[in-house]
Parts: C-alpha cells; structure tokens; sequence
C-alpha cells in the first residue's frame, strides 16, 4: 500500500498524468482509503515538489504539469471524495480586476494554490465587481485573490472589496490582494485580510487562513 | 515583407552606441543615433483613480511630471531627449484622454524648447488594447480603430514618433512561457506575431506618413521581457528567456520591413539586432530602469544604444525630488558620460562599450546575447532564413549553438540545472516541420490556450 | 593634532577609484580600497510613525529592506558591500532602538554572508543629536552620552564602521551660509567644527578601538551639502558652495588626524581630499544617490571613490520592486562597470576615472573642485598651513584661485553674475585676522545666530 | 514726495537699513501717509526684490537682508500703523515640528512671507503641539506654517493639526505643511490647507489666503 502512494506521489511530482490516474484507480481497488489517496499520494508529491521548488530545484513548468495532473486526479475521485464526505484542504476564487489584463502573475499564484492543495476557481483577467461577488455566492470560497498589476487599477481591488462588503459577504471570505505596485500598507488601508509578495508565499498564508 | 533586409549592416568597430546609419531627425533639429545618446524619460501614475471625475488631476500629474523633468534637464545642460507617453488603459479605451495627454505633455516641451533651447521628442504610445476580451479581430473592429485614432489625433496633438508593445502572438505566447514551451514560443513569435506587426506597423507607416510622423518601432515586452522577469526570480530557465530574446528578432524586424526607422522601443532588448541589421538608431534601458524591472543586462543594454531610457516610474517622491526627475537626472549623468568618450575619440567610445558589454554578459545568457560581436554573429545567421518562419527557427538553433559554445569556453555562466535545457529546446525545435502551414494547423489543433483564437487572425 | 599629515600622497596616475594606500579590512575579508569599488546602501524608513508601538513594524522595515538587497546583491555576484545604518533621531535619543536596528540588520548580512558568501560591513551612523536645543555642551551631559553609547554596544551588536555627521560649528554655519558669508563660514568650519571633531573623533576612536571596530570618519554634509543643494535650487551661488566644500576638508580631516582610517563617509564630497592626504579609502555617492538629492557632481563624485553609495532612500515600493533593493542593483552595476575596467588593465581605470571626470567638472564649479588633478593641487596649497585655522583659510583662497584661473581658461561654467562673488569672497577671507583667538573674540562678539552659545565649546 | 519713497523701494532692495530708517523718517516728517510709506516705499521695494528673484538675478542673502531691512522699517513706524489702524497683509506663525531640527528650509519660507508683507512670528525648531497652540491663541496669524524634513516627523504635521482642532481653532487659520518627503497627497489626509513645493511658491500660496 505505502508502495503504492509513493508512485502516486512520484507520479504526481514527475507530472505524469497517465501513470497517476491509472495508480489512483489501482490504489481504489485496492480498497486504499481515498482520504489516504488524497493526502498520502496526490497531495505529498505536490509537496515534495514545493519542497524543490522552495530549494530553486524545479522551474514553473515543472510545477504546472504536476499541478494540472493532480487537478485531474482529483477530478477522477471528485464523486468518492464527495460520497465520504472528504473535503479539499480549501476553495478560492481568483482573478484579475477591471481594466487589467494581466495574466501571469495570477496564474503563478493559481498554480502555487492548486500545489498547496486548493481548489481554484479561475475568473481570469478584466473581472468586474458583480463577477467576483456573483462567483462568491456560487463558489462559496475560503479565499479571494485578488491581482492587479497597474497603478491605477490597485483601486479597483478596493472596489471590489467593498462590494462584497455591501453585498454582506465580507465576513465569509478572506481576501488577499498582489501584484507589482501592491503594499502589505495600501492592503492594510483598504482592508484586504493579507498581501504577500510572490506566488509561493501567497499559497502559504493562504493555508494558513484555512488551517 | 516590405523592405526586405538581408544583410548586416556594421563591422563590430562601428557598431557603438550613440551612432546609427540612419538617424532620425525632427523638424526642430532632434537628432536620434547621430552622433550622441539621449535619455528617453518615461512616467506613470501613482496609484490612484483614472476616472472622469480625476481626469484633470490626471492631467495635472502628467503636466507636472514633465515640468520638473524638462526644468532639471535644463539645468544639468542635456543635449535633447525624448520623453514617452506609455497611455494607460484608460486613456487607450478613451482615445480623446490619451489624445489630450499627449497634447499637455507636448506643450511644455516646446515650452522648454523655446525659453531655454531644449530639444525633445515625445513618443506616444498607446496600449495594445486588442489584447481585450472582448476584442472579436485583430485588424478591425472598435480596439483597432481606437488605436489607430490615437495614432492619428495624436501625431496632430503633437506627438513624434508612434510606437507600440503589439501583442498579435502573445495570446499563445504567455502560455509558452509559463510551460517553457519553444514550438508554441516560436508560433507565437515567428508565425503569428510576424502576421500581425505587418499588419499593424503597415497601418501605423501610413498614419506616419500622412500626419509627418517618425514610425518608430515595436518592443516585444511582452514576450521577451515578460519571459526575463520571471527567469530573473528563478521561475523559468534564464537559457529559455534568452533564446526567446533572440527569437524576438525577427518578430520585431517586421516594423522595419512595413516602413518603420526607429527609434525601435526602449523595453525590446531585442533592438540591437534591429540595430545590426537596419541601421535604424535604438533605445534601450538597463540599470537605470531597475526602477521598472531588475535586469540582468544593466551595463551591456547600452553598449549600443541610441537612446537610454528609465521604462517606468511612478510619480511618487522620493526625498531627492519627484522621482521622474530623479531619474531623468540618473539618465543624464550616464549619457554624459557616454558621449564624453564619444568627445575622446573612437578608441575611447570602444573602450566604454567593450566595459559595458564585458561587466556584464559572463552572469547571464540573457546578457551574453547582447554582446556586440554575438548580435553581428547571430544577425547573419539569422538572416539566412528565407521568411519570418525560417528565420524564426533558425535564430533558436543559433542562439542555442552560441550559448552551448559559450558554456563550453566558460565565456557564460550558465547554472548547472539549465544546461540540459539546450538541447532540449534544440530538440523542440528540429522537430517543427518545414512548411508553416503544416506547422500552423498543428499547433491549432493542439492549442490549450483559452485566449487564443484562430479566427481573429483570419486562420 | 594627534597624527600629522603634510603631503600629499598620490600622484595623479595613482590617483584612482578602489584602491587606497591604505586599505581597511574586516575580519570576515571584506576590504575597502583593496581594489574593487564596492557598493554602499543606505535606506531609511517610509512616512510612518516612530515609537514604543510602532517599534516592531519599525523592525520588521529595516529587516525586510536589508534581506531583500542581500537577496538581490547575491543574484548580481556583487562581491562585498557595505551597508550603512544612518540612525534616525527617534533611534538616537533611546540608543536601546538604534542598537536593536543594528543587531537586526546585521544579523540579516550574517546569515547571506553564511550561506551565499556576500561579504559586508555595516556603518553606523547615529544623528549628531547634540543639535537638540536642550543640549548644555557639545563633550558631556546626556546628548553625548547617548551617541558614545550608541557607538560602543552598536559595535557590539555587529558594526563595523563607527561614522557620525557631525554638526560643531553647524550653530554658527547655517546663517553662513544664509547670508553667504564666509567669515562666519570659516569660523564655523576651521575653528568650531575643528574643536569639536577633535574631541568627537578622540572619542570614537577610543570606542573603536576598544571594540574592535572601525574609527570610520565624518562629513561635512550639514555644512557643505546644505550649501550644495541651495546652490542647485539657485538659492546662493555656486562658487560659493564650491569653497564651502573645500573649506570643509580641513575640518573632515581632523578625523583622520584622532585615529579614524576611513572609508570616510558617503555624503562627504571633501573625502577625495581626505584620500589625497590621508591615503584611507572614501565612500562617495552621485547620480545613483539622486534618489536622495540631486547633484552637480553625478559622475565626476566616482573619480576616486572606494565605496559607491546611494546615500538615502524611503522603503517605498517601485514598480521594480522596493526602492532599497532598485538603488542596491543600480549601485552594482555601476561599480561592476568600473571593476571591468580594472580588471582590463590601469590604463582602463585611468580612462574610465577622466571620463567621469571631464564629463561634469566643466559644468559646475562644485564639480570642478573634485577634479582629481585639482584635488591634488589644492590639497598641496591647503597643507601649507600650520594649523586647522589657517588651513582652512589658505583652502578657500586657494579654492578661489583655481575657479578664477579654470574660468579664464574656459574650463569652467560660471555664470556672470556669480563672477563677481569669486573676488567678494577672497576680500573677506584677506580680512581675516591671522590670530585665531583674535578671529574667535571677533566671531563671539558679533555673532547673530541664536543658536550659537561660546559656552558650549568652553568659549 | 514720489522720490523720496521710490528711495524707500531701493534702500529696502540694496538692504540699506540706515538709509531706509532715515528716509522713513524723513517722509514722516514730510507727512506723507503712513500706509503710503508702507504699500509704496517699503513693500513696493520688497516686491520688486521678489521679481528679480522670480528672474534669477539674486540670490537669498540680498533677500535676507533686504527682508531684515524691511522688518526693522516696520518696526520703526509700528506705533503709528497701530494708531492708525493699518494692519499688515497678515500674520503668520511658522515652526519645524517636533523631533526635527531642520532650520534653513523653514529660514527660507520665512524670509519670503516676509518679503510678502507677512508678520512673520517663528517658533524655531522641534516645536510641539502645545507650543503651536499656545502661538496661535497668542498671535491669532492668518496662516501656521508647518516643516517636516523627516519621514518620521512628517506625522507630526497631522499630529499638530489634530491637536488644533482638538482645541476648536482648526476654523481661525489656514494651515500649510512642506518639507522634503512632503506630498500635496499627504497634505490632502492630513487636513492641510497648502502644500508647496518650495519657499516662493508657499509665500505666494499665503498671500492668495489672505487677500
Ligand atoms: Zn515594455
Ligand atoms: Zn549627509
Ligand atoms: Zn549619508
């Protein structure tokens, strides 16, 4: 059985789709708990490999590929995980605001999410206020990131805090807020619940907010 | 193509800095790559709204930015300058914002020029708003037209020289990135983006021409520049962010070849093989846009520069002044520097860019590809393709070949984890076909990603 | 005087930047003057609060500031820096904070020294708080006591360099400069400052070397900065902040003559006539120090320099990332540049250190006096005199000489109406009495600053 | 009569104190106005100081000076401009708030409110809160200017208004703040009345509050 995770984790970090799901239905058929799967298999190789990362061991590419892998694995034990009542570690939604179009440094952090064991719902980028409250209600998530990359959008990530105020769903979620000319000063004065200055340190306190 | 260039253009004695084949002159007598560099000044908000209602404090931050920068420019006795205007969304979404930015800039430039004879030029450069979601093509349609207003209403507003970072590639690019992708890389670039600046900078020399404008060139920011950033925090190999430079040649070339004469954009670093093979003046940025981005190119990005620019700068201040000012000073004092040697002599000026290109290009495969003699080398080689799509390719495996070569004789630093990385993006790229048709159905067909599609290219 | 200086030791072939004929090296192996030209950082904290409750924030500023220009500093290769902790008042008046900061930021470069081999010093600098209006004498009571307390556990808290920008003579010196009156000027330089930096520099020197640390040195930064930066607005002339600025060496230098053994401090422009007379290595800081003041000397002030700094910036964010981090690559790159030159060989160096210095020394007068060339005349005139006052005084009549000649010779950029000022100022310093106490009687008794009390020096 | 205080202007320019005492004197004793000898001798000879420094064409001690010369003018004919119930162009109190010594900046400001007819009380430097309040209630100025030269003292300037406020005189005086780190935005949340960026600008801001 311990055999047997550790290929899954393996797999997961060498991000070999193929050989993970076909490990994971082995390790069901073993009668291997899936909360086991989850945490002793799938979600350890994410780790070691944030433990490389952590090291400058691997690049993003690396990252990615075992991190899509790991989505797909989860997607394929989604319905036992549900059935027994097993939860992801956390839900966020994340998304560039208004007017910015940035991309990358949202998905960074998306990817490191995923890698910490979330699920992400991705919004992209140009996302309005209504967008981020309508996904809020539909998502029900732990975590909102919220990335702006302009000078002059940074005071849309505080609109859209405060619709979410005034949508009275602000006590429901923590928000966390990045990109380049972003402050831990200005997330303080606009009330976001955390700022962090890279990908991997945002996926850290994000765990945290749920742990 | 257009102009076709098919040959390099400079020995490596003559392929210096402040010195074009072609310089660029403005009525008012601004001359770019003829004879000195000048510092290109660039600018930004400081966080805060860009709405209707903050429209004039909008105005009074870009008037007052300009002012003090023009008045210390004055005062440290700068020979000329240009300043860029980089619109922000909002004043690309609003032609007439950008439009009337452009004119309140202007105008305290040829204030300046005339109370106390000081030359400038300003590039307007509007964003790529294209790149929106809602976008439906490439070359029609309400984000075109409003560029291209911009373009037009803005040259009659005063702007010089018409630019733009244009993204036609970068949907599939950013992904290309992230995966260190080099096939879809090279799509992204050599077939797509190709397609596109041809488009673009073939509209753009037209609204030049009509309104007595400088077209003056691209960057691939973007592209390459986005791939330096992340290599800069260890995201993505330094030897992949390199090649992509290189790559980005032939992408940015296509300016040229629909009319353009520079001088090509201060973000592409890939401008001093636009420099080796038209002729045409460059800017550049390095150490003194740190404030924008850290680099690992801060000297050797001037050893052949026309103009030396900051990239960007929040209007904040800083305890010595605004920091636009701040930085138009940093600029000037390097110019002075550089055009003192010119004033020496020849030997002098080759000494001070061998310093530049030598401090810096051992670290960093980014900087060891902008060494002088590696641009003369790879431009040959690259210009051995036939079309946008051969040459594409062929400056990937050169690059490659000139890093490994370089590795080898310890003229580069290349960090042991990335070595195997050459011959893997090697292997990528032999393995795309010959013909770009077949290429280009491949890489439709096995696209994943969501921001790409086919049709707003006409595919 | 403690130890004596009467010649100068250099001529101007081995008169260069990074190398001093007498080195200062730390036990970790860092050198000063040894023969590279190594970074100095400084930084200060943002707009914010200062006290009891703000302190842990106040901690955690200093502590990210410095771990993220070490992280940067690393990535760049640079070979050894020197990081200057410049107290804040706040810090100075409970020493327990300014010795806290300097624990914190030096156990920072510790650890990068440890586990990454980037070599640093750390320069301590408290603020001369004995400006306080509360303050009885400038050598005891609580002011003094607090900064020989600072001195001593900073040192053991992990300094290196004890420096201090000291303000005896600064009482009478502000209205001097004010009124640009250069009798006064010289009182407060040549014989209040002088006392007091003998006792001062007695002082330190003793602390220094009781702890095992560095009796780094001074600057002139309240007396001919302040001059300096009223002559960039246009305030005062510029002939004037020039001999202010020569004026100030015989002051600077009595550090030197107490024991101190450099690298002189950054701010200190006077310290190329320090490395003329003293043979120690100088900190100097130009256009990449803009952040902190614009300059007339942005090049010309790296002639001769061993460390480069960037003398203060806020911990405010750039788009490039915080603005500590942004000045510590600037500062890389250009001491990289000059390393290079080193590297390729003495004429090289020599080559770099004119350009750098014919690029600015035509434009200002103030640039002109830090000619290397000129640095050695005047220090050979001003160590004719026999002691601090007359020094001083042959300084500036030496200082106006030369700005006289250079003008003639079109060597210089004086502007008309600041012409006349050149024979203004020599009449007054002929007017001068020869005998000190005399001159001090004379000084005392009309004197008009409020802020100048005879008792305080024992006068 | 228009010779006489055309010398007036000049002696104030050339910063002639004897002679300006003199010619005052001498017009009084000619009778010519007293508001006369103020508005078109004494001020008149400032403010053509005040162009020349507009041009560039002197530098700040013959400003000082002539601004000491004008000031003991003043003095000279204070108990006639009371008897006669004419009021300088207003008051103002100026100081370098607590915990920063910086002088010459603050020196400057004053010397050119003097030069535009101010009445310029100077509180000196680390001046606290209770120092400020106690000049205004003393002094009643028009305008209180405040430096900051330090990161870490400019929240002294909000500290100081605060403090004003608190004592219910926020409503009788214009407020003004400068210094190096000092923005108009900062200006703006902390109440200030004026930024400027430097001494010829902020007399010229005071003279628009008062006139
Ligand atoms: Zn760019
Ligand atoms: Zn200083
Ligand atoms: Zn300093």
């Amino acid at each position: 059985m311990q055999e047997l995770l550790n290929k899954i984790a393996i797999g997961i970090e060498k991000g070999n789709k193929k050989a993970v799901l076909e490990d994971v239905q082995a390790a069901l058929d073993a009668n291997i708990k899936v909360e086991s799967i989850m945490n002793d298999g799938l979600i350890k190789g994410m780790e070691e490999l944030g433990a490389k990362w952590k090291r400058n061991e691997v690049f993003v590419p690396e990252v990615l590929i075992a991190a899509r892998t790991l989505t797909a694995a989860l997607e394929a034990i989604k319905p036992i995980l549900a059935q027994q009542g097993v939860k992801p570690k956390g839900k966020a939604v994340i998304g560039t605001v208004k007017g910015d179009l940035h991309d990358i440094g949202k998905n960074l952090v998306k990817m490191m999410m995923v890698g910490a064991g979330f699920e992400v719902v991705d919004l992209g980028v140009d996302v309005s206020e209504a967008k981020f409250i309508e996904a809020l209600e539909e998502n029900q998530p732990d975590i909102l990131l919220l990335s702006a990359l302009l000078t002059t959008t940074m005071p849309q990530q505080k609109a859209v805090i405060d619709a979410i105020t005034a949508a009275q769903l602000r006590d429901k979620v923590k928000i966390m807020v990045g990109g380049a000319p972003v402050t831990q000063e200005f997330a303080d004065e606009i009330g976001a619940d955390a700022y962090t200055q890279d990908a991997a340190s945002a996926a850290e306190r994000a765990v945290k907010f749920v742990s | 193509m257009g102009k076709e260039f098919n040959k390099v253009l400079y020995d490596l004695d003559s392929f210096v800095y402040g010195k074009s084949l072609y310089p660029v002159k403005l009525k008012n007598g601004l001359e770019i790559g003829g004879g000195l560099i000048l510092p290109e000044l660039n600018f930004t908000l400081p966080n805060m709204l860009f709405n209707e209602s903050t429209f004039p404090k909008v105005i009074e931050q870009y008037r007052s930015i300009i002012d003090e920068a023009c008045k210390r420019a004055v005062e440290l006795s700068v020979p000329g300058f240009v300043a860029e205007v980089e619109l922000l969304p909002d004043a690309t979404y609003r032609p007439e914002w950008g439009i009337e930015i452009t004119k309140v800039v202007r105008e305290v430039m040829y204030e300046y020029e005339q109370k106390h004879q000081l030359k400038s030029g300003l590039r307007l450069t509007p964003v790529d708003i294209r790149e929106d979601l809602n976008s439906e093509h490439m070359w029609h349609g309400e984000f075109w037209d409003k560029i291209m207003r911009i373009f037009e209403e803005g040259a009659k507003a005063g702007a010089d020289f018409l630019s733009i970072e244009s993204i036609g590639g970068k949907d599939v690019h950013d992904e290309a990135i992230m995966y260190c992708n080099i096939k879809q890389s090279i799509f992204g670039l050599g077939v797509l983006g190709c397609m596109d600046m041809k488009r673009l900078w073939g509209s753009i020399t037209e609204i030049a021409e009509k309104t007595g404008t400088v077209s003056a060139g691209d960057t691939a920011c973007g592209f390459a520049n986005t791939a330096m950033v992340l290599a800069d925090r260890g995201y993505i190999p330094k030897v992949f962010a390199a090649v992509i430079r290189v790559l980005a040649v032939v992408r940015s070339l296509v300016a040229y070849e629909e009319g353009a004469v520079g001088p090509h954009k201060d973000c592409g670093y890939e401008g001093v093989y636009i420099k080796a093979i038209t002729g045409t003046p460059i800017s550049m940025e390095g150490k003194t846009s740190a404030c924008a981005h850290l680099s690992p190119v801060g000297n050797i990005a001037a050893a052949v520069a026309d103009l030396w620019s900051n990239e960007s700068v929040q209007n904040l201040k800083l305890l010595g002044g605004m920091a636009p000012t701040v930085y138009m000073e940093q600029l000037a004092y390097d110019c002075r520097l550089m055009n003192t040697a010119t004033k020496k002599g020849h030997s002098a000026v080759l000494l001070l860019r061998d310093l530049l290109t030598d401090s810096d290009s051992y670290y960093d495969p980014q900087a060891y590809v902008l060494r002088p003699d590696v641009v003369l080398k790879l431009s040959a080689e690259i210009l051995k393709g036939k079309d946008h799509f051969e040459r594409t390719k062929l400056a990937g495996l050169a690059a490659i070949r000139v890093l490994r070569e370089a590795y080898e004789n310890k003229e580069v630093l290349i960090s042991e984890r990335e070595v195997p990385w050459l011959d893997m993006l090697q292997n990528e790229i032999e393995s795309i076909p010959a013909d770009v048709n077949v290429f280009t159905q491949e890489m439709i067909e096995g696209n994943t990603s969501a921001k790409f599609e086919p049709k707003k290219y006409d595919l």
